[in-house]
């Protein structure tokens, strides 16, 4: 009779234990009550931003109802926006002026002082007058061309080919005169270097080509025949300078020459001086929650940032504090 | 004679309830035919919705987990400073352990040439805890990610890593097509 | 003696291996507390040394100690690992032999010894008690599902309740939406025929006015305007134009306006909206759709559905009568929808630019895919049957996603769905083997449904005079009530094989695989005539206005009354195989051959 | 885990574009190397053959052939163990338990709920054919081809006989158990039983640690009761109960005309072995008439009391669905969504998906909650009710003979019987 009590026990000391394992894994198991990640990687202290440093503020968002944004130029008080396969003229009033369906997805705009504009599409370019015709169009002869950012300078077409890590350079009429690498003498600066894709160029107000050269962190001045004038190099995780694979992805230029850049990874637009120094943060990490691409970015003529945000398609405008 | 004469409606009884047993059988395996597939099924991270939760490393059933990192060389921008390598605040960048991201040093890194390097996954070090991955997608391409590896993967039922992901990343697949590898698995285009 | 001995013996292995289970089951309880507390991979030790070294980047000596520490949790880590694994098998092995030695023990002492007798309840008394267990179990059970429906209330109600009556916060950030600098003030439909035109004459890129976002659809009379099916509008093969030409001669060029070869072989028939004539064509390594003007000929452009996930790298295998590209394409002015017998999907806007494309899934089908598509409004509907289920999808015409997507109770056929307006709604119709069923467009659901076919189903249904047509060779011809489901009338003498009936001004006609046209009454089923022809049909007829008109594989092209007498209007010749259904438009008749496609018209 | 969200995004993996950033990075080329350094190929093993499947149904077949030859026709105890062994070393420990056909249960309930869920034929044959033999020639699967059964059968050394009526009355739960398996299948929240599935763990030496707790004390249980799982909550038991009661040929106890030598009696650890019908029981049972005659009444209202309680607790069951639970979470506590350590509710945050579309969801899945739970209380109650009336039957039964239903066909009381040597 005693047996049969301690077994009695035994079953059902088991049997509970059983019980209680099955709950305990159970609850603990609820989304919202699994234990946290023991292999946390905290990148979030380089998302936050000293909130001294941001001097911008955001007042105003355009959506735009038409395809997927690609690319985003200002002149003269014009907004140039490639949204899918169109380039359409937005008037100050965000009244849309014009709009022009291109042979191909656009992938970057650049508007030159005489008012004609030139398209880039992958690996074509087209030049369109102020009316939106186009004057000249050109197939380039290898397919592997990826040209993401185009700038006009000394009525030269610069065009940034992403694939072949190169500038190629064209007249007006969309013939190439020239290419260069971005290889130079000085032992530390490599040729150019696209780790991931992006690769930018841009006029500064005092008509000095700057180019990226990503993979080394760097924005590069260099002269109209390609050879490198001085350069910036700022490699960092935090927000002093860029970091991971192809940063900055797209740049352009203040009034008073200093930079805009816009970062990818950790997405973030700020202003860096012409010596290469963090000056302030027209738009923090958490402006883009949830984006994955970094925004391109284009100046207006009261000195606003105009961000073109690819995920929530909208034209985001900053204006300094 | 009562006797077997219930006997016989009793065995008369039996057998039409087994005869709609096997129709009853049969019917619900032919609807599951219905839907039935000659693959079998994996499961599989979809590295496009893995968030870097740590949750692969931890739950899996088997110890180290069957989930591992994997590199798309292809997409890898063989850079110097690694975000899936090297701690951020690093020292230097150099392969010493202090400025390693690894928690077991699964990583390894060799220098090609000017300006490129190599990262190389060693299976057989890696837990899986997708720390590299996380700092690969934060800084760099996102070369670096995570995938199940089929050779370790002993393809439970349920998976025991699906049950927690925050982001629903554990899909199964076709076991004819069993990895979604960064790269390839999006053959779609313009 | 010896079983004393052996008792001895299987007793002392059991305490042996017994202890040895609990030592090794103590050493990975110890293992797994250690590697709890203080995982050696994520020590804290190493975290704040490393953030020591942030601070102070040039101690060597701090390195070398994070190296030393580093090296040391590795090890621990993957010592711990193996002590798991071999801890595992170890103490595998001593349950193993515990478990044996117990067996033996226990079979050798029960032998000596007579197990101990409980006092068992009668059976009786078992079987009262066990029935009290369980009702007092099911008393529990209830008791605790009522005691968890009362401590929890639904708090998902509530949220959805309040958040109704909340607003959205507004932010500070003004929202701006770009307008067009032009007001419209005509309706869309109108403006966009007349910019159409505009482009086709001066080319000036004058500012246009955008398309709306939402691309309205067009309504029954638009559509009744153009031909934006297989077999018409609808997919009914009634068409509405009434001054067709009736005589033609592809030989001598006789009323043939124009005539451009065909780019790409494929058994897809024309479809036509407004100025635009789509056909697609396929083989083995492209899949294309072709935009022809429709007054000149002129290929106006050509798209390529490739770059599709999910396509297939090689095609399914077909057979050459049928081949990749046997559906016809649909269009709703706003776009044109193509699919491919490698199960691709695609949408192309008026330009040929691709709005979307998906591949739904292979078909398994042992001739290959051939169902046309029909749309509606924004629901673009596939009839997707093959080898392994009757499957109809139902997807957004705008992205492409699925609407619905339903099983159905049939096997592989080749008919086309059409669209049937019945009590003011539309409904879906669609054969399948052995069924005919009406489809509620909204949700998929089977609305009604007659198992009447057998074989291979190839025909489509006819709709007209408020009942639905069914027939297939070696099956039956049924008119069913799509109200009521009801099989009004049931012939099986006239049997199309490839072709479709057609319903028009109360009568049915049927062309069969045996070159002869019957005329039936649509209400009855009564038989009024047959007409022998020299070639068997594929081409489906169409009505138009009292007109029939049916063309056979040879490209002779039969008009009749639509009358209880058989009157031929009109033999007309073209002088190459025709496999398809012509499309029809004010005035004109495009009819695409094996080589060419021909417009003809007065 | 929600099951019907993850299947159906395979097919949109096949079907659906990609988002084009995602594709532009992806289409990148890599750096061209002077010193001709080639991009390492990824080393990406194949799983498991399809045949290696295949003929694993293969050998599931034939060990239930095997079995049931052994148990019908050869008669012998022995061989039956070691055929067991053998299933319990490759089903177990070299295929770790998975797929079995206790878990197909539940991947079949999800194949015929959600249409888009595929099983593969593997999965569909590891169902059918226990319950094909089991119609057949008895619970032959349980015998020596079920891994979680032979494990607990070894382990057997001191069984304890477990009164009739507290055996009875536990029978009742693995029916409880599997109307809440198939729920939870069929709504797409969880696979309980393999969550649950105590001998998983010990078959992969070494898995979560409360699943080796699990197996252990199941296991320890077993040494004392014989099978604890199969008896009182295998789900799949359930199903092969039902099926063996009506089988065509089963396991007999003696080969040729039963002596009564009662020395079978007490050889069965599962206690199911019937004993000849005492006539005081039938004349009681016979007294009692009227009672069945109620309790059979009472079985609608039992399942409609079932229904009615288990659907009233549906969000309590629903809970266990992933969103829903999240849904909750979320609206009970906003708080949490500050919490910056709580990974689920800030990958929630972090994605695509809306509060409303979790809300949505939630809803519909406690809307499908709502009907499965009334289907599963309706079952419980019918399940009770035939449990309760089945105390008022009785048959005349002259001789020793193995219960169809609860017989494991292990052989054990073929040994003991003298009329076969």
């Amino acid at each position: 009779m005693k047996r049969k009590w301690q077994l009695i026990t035994i079953v059902l000391v088991l049997t509970a234990a059983v019980v209680a394992v099955i709950v305990v894994e159970f609850t603990s198991t609820l989304p919202g009550r699994r234990p946290s990640n023991p292999f946390a990687y905290d990148i979030e202290e380089f998302r936050s931003v000293d909130p001294g440093l941001i001097k911008w503020k955001e007042a105003r968002q355009v959506s735009i109802d038409t395809g997927d944004p690609r690319a985003i130029a200002y002149y003269n008080g014009k907004i140039f926006l490639a949204a899918g396969n169109e380039l359409q003229v937005i008037g100050s009033d965000w009244s849309r002026l014009q709009r022009k369906t291109m042979p191909a997805e656009p992938s970057c705009i650049a508007v030159a002082d005489q008012g004609w504009i030139v398209v880039a599409m992958g690996n074509r370019l087209a030049v369109l007058d102020s009316e939106l015709e186009i004057l000249a169009e050109s197939d380039l002869p290898e397919i592997e061309i990826n040209i993401t950012s185009v700038a006009i300078h000394n009525n030269n077409i610069y065009a940034a080919d992403a694939t072949g890590r190169m500038v190629l350079v064209f007249n007006s009429e969309l013939q190439q005169v020239d290419e260069f690498r971005g290889e130079s003498g000085v032992s530390e600066v490599h040729g150019f270097i696209v780790p991931g894709g992006h690769f930018s160029l841009a006029v500064n107000p005092e008509n000095e080509l700057w180019i990226t050269n990503p993979g080394i962190h760097s924005l590069q001045n260099y002269t109209p025949s390609g050879r490198l004038r001085r350069y910036i190099q700022r490699t960092s995780f935090g927000i002093e300078g860029f970091s991971g694979c192809c940063n900055p992805v797209h740049f352009t230029f203040l009034d008073d020459g200093r930079f805009v850049t816009s970062e990818k990874g950790i997405i973030r637009i700020k202003v860096m001086s012409e010596s290469g120094e963090t000056e302030s943060v027209i738009a923090p990490p958490e402006a883009f929650a949830g984006g994955t691409r970094a925004p391109a970015v284009a100046v207006d003529d009261q000195g606003n940032v105009l961000a073109l945000d690819f995920d929530r398609k909208m034209i985001r405008i900053f204006e300094p504090i | 004679m009562e006797r077997k004469k219930t006997k016989s409606r009793r065995e008369f009884l039996v057998s039409s309830v087994r005869f709609g047993m096997v129709l009853a059988l049969g019917g619900v395996g032919g609807l599951a035919l219905k839907s039935a597939t000659k693959d079998q099924w994996v499961w599989q991270i979809d590295p496009f919705k893995c968030s870097w939760c740590g949750r692969c490393a931890t739950h899996c059933v088997l110890n180290p987990s069957a989930v591992k990192c994997v590199h798309a060389y292809e997409l890898c921008g063989y850079c110097d400073l690694c975000g899936g390598y090297l701690i951020p605040g690093h020292s230097d960048r150099s392969t010493a352990a202090e400025n390693q991201l690894c928690p077991t040093a699964a990583i390894e890194r060799k220098f090609i040439e000017e300006p490129y390097y190599e990262y190389k996954i060693n299976e057989d070090l890696c837990i899986g805890c997708a720390k590299c991955a996380e700092g690969c997608s934060a800084f760099g391409n996102g070369s670096l990610h995570l995938q199940i590896m089929h050779h370790i993967c002993v393809n439970c039922n349920e998976c025991a890593i699906a049950r927690v992901c925050p982001s629903d990343a554990i899909i199964r697949v076709r076991g004819s097509e069993p990895y979604l590898m960064k790269g390839d698995f999006t053959a779609d285009g313009e | 003696m010896d079983i004393n001995n052996n008792i001895k013996i299987a007793k002392r292995t059991a305490v042996v291996a017994g202890t040895f289970c609990l030592f090794i089951s103590l050493l990975l309880l110890l293992n797994f507390i250690q590697m709890k507390s203080a995982d050696p991979l994520e020590s804290e030790v190493l975290e704040t040394l490393v953030q020591r070294l942030s601070m102070e980047p040039g101690n060597e000596q701090l390195k070398e100690e994070i190296r030393q520490f580093d090296l040391m949790a590795r090890k621990a880590y993957f010592t711990s690992l193996w002590q798991v694994r071999t801890g595992g098998y170890l103490l595998l092995f001593a349950a193993v032999i515990l478990v044996t030695s117990l067996r033996i023990y226990h079979s050798l002492i029960s032998k000596i010894e007579k197990p101990e007798q409980d006092e068992e309840p009668d059976d009786f008394t078992a079987r009262t008690l066990a029935r009290r267990w369980i009702l007092s179990g099911t008393a529990i059970l209830i008791f605790l599902a009522l005691l968890a429906a009362f401590t929890l209330t639904d708090p998902i109600e509530a949220y959805i309740a309040s958040v109704e009556d909340t607003e959205e916060p507004e932010s500070e950030v003004e929202r701006i939406e770009i307008t067009d600098a032009e007001t419209r003030t005509e309706e869309p439909e109108e403006e966009e025929v007349v910019v159409v035109e505009e482009i086709a004459e001066h080319t000036t890129p004058e500012p246009v006015a955008e398309e709306p976002e939402v691309p309205s659809f067009p309504g029954e009379s638009t559509i009744k305007e153009n031909h934006n099916a297989l077999r018409g509008p609808f997919g009914k093969g009634i068409v509405y134009h009434n001054d067709l030409p009736t005589e033609w001669n592809g030989e001598s060029g006789q009323n043939i306006l124009w005539k451009v070869p065909v780019p790409l072989h494929a058994f897809s028939s024309p479809v036509i909206w407004d100025n635009k004539l789509f056909i697609t064509g396929a083989d083995e390594n492209q899949r294309k759709v072709f935009c022809f003007d429709r007054h000149t000929g002129d290929l106006l452009w050509e798209a390529t559905a490739d770059n599709i996930a999910g396509s297939p790298d090689t095609p399914p295998r077909t057979t050459p009568d049928t081949g990749l590209g046997a559906p016809s394409s649909t269009t709703d002015g706003n776009a044109v929808y193509s699919i491919f017998g490698t199960g691709d999907i695609i949408a192309l806007d008026m330009e040929g630019n691709r709005i979307w494309a998906k591949n739904l899934g292979v078909p398994d089908n042992h001739y290959g895919h051939s169902s046309s598509l029909i749309s509606h409004e924004e629901k673009l509907f596939v009839q997707y049957d093959d080898l392994n289920r009757g499957r109809i999808v139902c997807l957004n015409v705008l992205t492409g996603e699925i609407i619905w997507d339903i099983t159905r109770d049939s096997g592989i056929s080749w008919a086309s769905p059409i669209l049937a307006g019945v009590n003011g709604n539309y409904q879906l119709i669609v054969k399948g083997n052995p069924i005919v069923a009406g489809y509620d467009i909204e949700t998929g659901r089977e609305l009604w449904t007659v198992s009447a076919m057998a074989g291979e189903v190839g025909p489509s249904p006819a709709f007209g005079g408020g009942l639905v047509y069914a027939a297939n060779e070696y099956a039956a011809m049924v008119a069913v009530n799509p109200v009521s489901g009801e099989v009004v009338w049931e012939d099986n003498y006239y049997l199309p094989e490839v072709s479709s009936p057609v319903y028009g001004n109360g009568y049915l006609f049927i062309a069969t695989t045996y070159a002869v046209v019957a005329c039936m009454d649509a209400e009855t089923g009564e038989h009024h005539w047959e007409f022998d022809t020299e070639d068997i049909f594929y081409s489906s007829p169409v009505v138009a206005g009292n007109l029939l008109f049916v063309t056979d594989i040879s490209g002779n092209t039969y008009i009749f009354e639509t009358d209880s007498e058989p009157n031929l209007i009109a033999k007309n010749i073209l002088g190459e195989q025709v496999y398809t259904t012509p499309a029809f438009a004010a005035g004109r008749i495009y009819i695409r051959g094996e080589e060419n496609l021909y417009c003809i018209g007065n | 885990m929600k099951l019907i969200p993850l299947i159906t995004v395979i097919l949109l993996i096949y079907t659906a574009a990609l988002p084009e950033d995602v594709l532009a990075q992806q289409r990148f080329p890599a750096p061209e190397f002077e010193s001709g350094y080639e991009l390492p190929d990824v080393v990406t093993p194949e799983p498991r053959a399809l045949a290696n499947e295949y003929a694993d149904v293969f050998l599931l077949a034939s060990f239930l052939l095997f079995t049931s030859w052994l148990v019908i026709k050869k008669r012998s105890r022995k061989w039956i163990l070691w055929l067991s062994v053998f299933a319990l070393l490759y089903f177990g420990f070299i295929r770790n338990g998975c797929i079995c056909s206790v878990g197909s249960l539940q991947n079949m309930t999800l194949s015929l709920s959600d249409p888009v869920y595929a099983v593969s034929y593997t999965v569909i044959a590891f169902f059918m054919l226990p319950l094909i033999f089991s119609l057949a020639y008895g619970r032959v699967f349980c015998a020596s081809a079920c891994p979680l059964g032979v494990i607990q059968d070894l382990v057997i050394i001191r069984p304890a006989k477990v009164p009739l009526w507290v055996q009875k009355s536990l029978g009742m739960f693995p029916f409880v158990y599997l109307a809440l398996a198939i729920l939870y299948a069929a709504t797409g929240t969880d696979f309980i039983i393999c969550r649950y599935d105590p001998f998983v763990g010990i078959f992969r030496m070494g898995a979560e640690f409360h699943l080796v707790i699990l197996g252990i004390s199941f296991l320890l249980i077993g040494m004392f009761v014989g099978r604890p799982y199969c008896r009182f909550v295998c789900p799949y038991g359930a199903l092969l109960k039902v099926t063996s009661l009506f089988s065509k040929r089963h396991l007999s106890i003696t080969p040729a005309q039963c002596i009564k030598c009662r020395l079978c009696e007490d050889s069965c650890p599962f206690g199911a072995i019937e004993k000849p019908t005492p006539d005081k029981l039938v004349s009681k049972i016979k007294q009692r008439s009227g009672r069945f005659m109620l309790y059979a009444a009472v079985i609608p209202l039992l399942m409609l009391a079932f229904g009615l309680a288990f659907s009233s607790s549906h969000i309590f069951l629903a809970r266990a669905h992933p969103d829903v639970y999240l849904a909750h979470l979320l609206i009970n506590e906003p708080e949490v969504m500050q919490d910056t350590e709580n990974l689920d509710v800030q990958t929630f945050l972090g994605s695509d998906r809306t509060m409303e579309e979790l809300v949505d969801s939630a809803a519909s899945i406690q809307a499908t909650f709502r009907t499965g739970t009334w289907l599963a209380g309706a079952f419980i109650g019918l399940v009770a009710g035939l449990f309760i009336i089945s105390q008022y039957i009785v048959r005349r039964r002259t001789v020793f003979e193995p219960n169809r239903g609860d017989c494991y066909s292990c052989g054990r009381c073929m040994e003991y019987c003298p009329v076969e040597k």
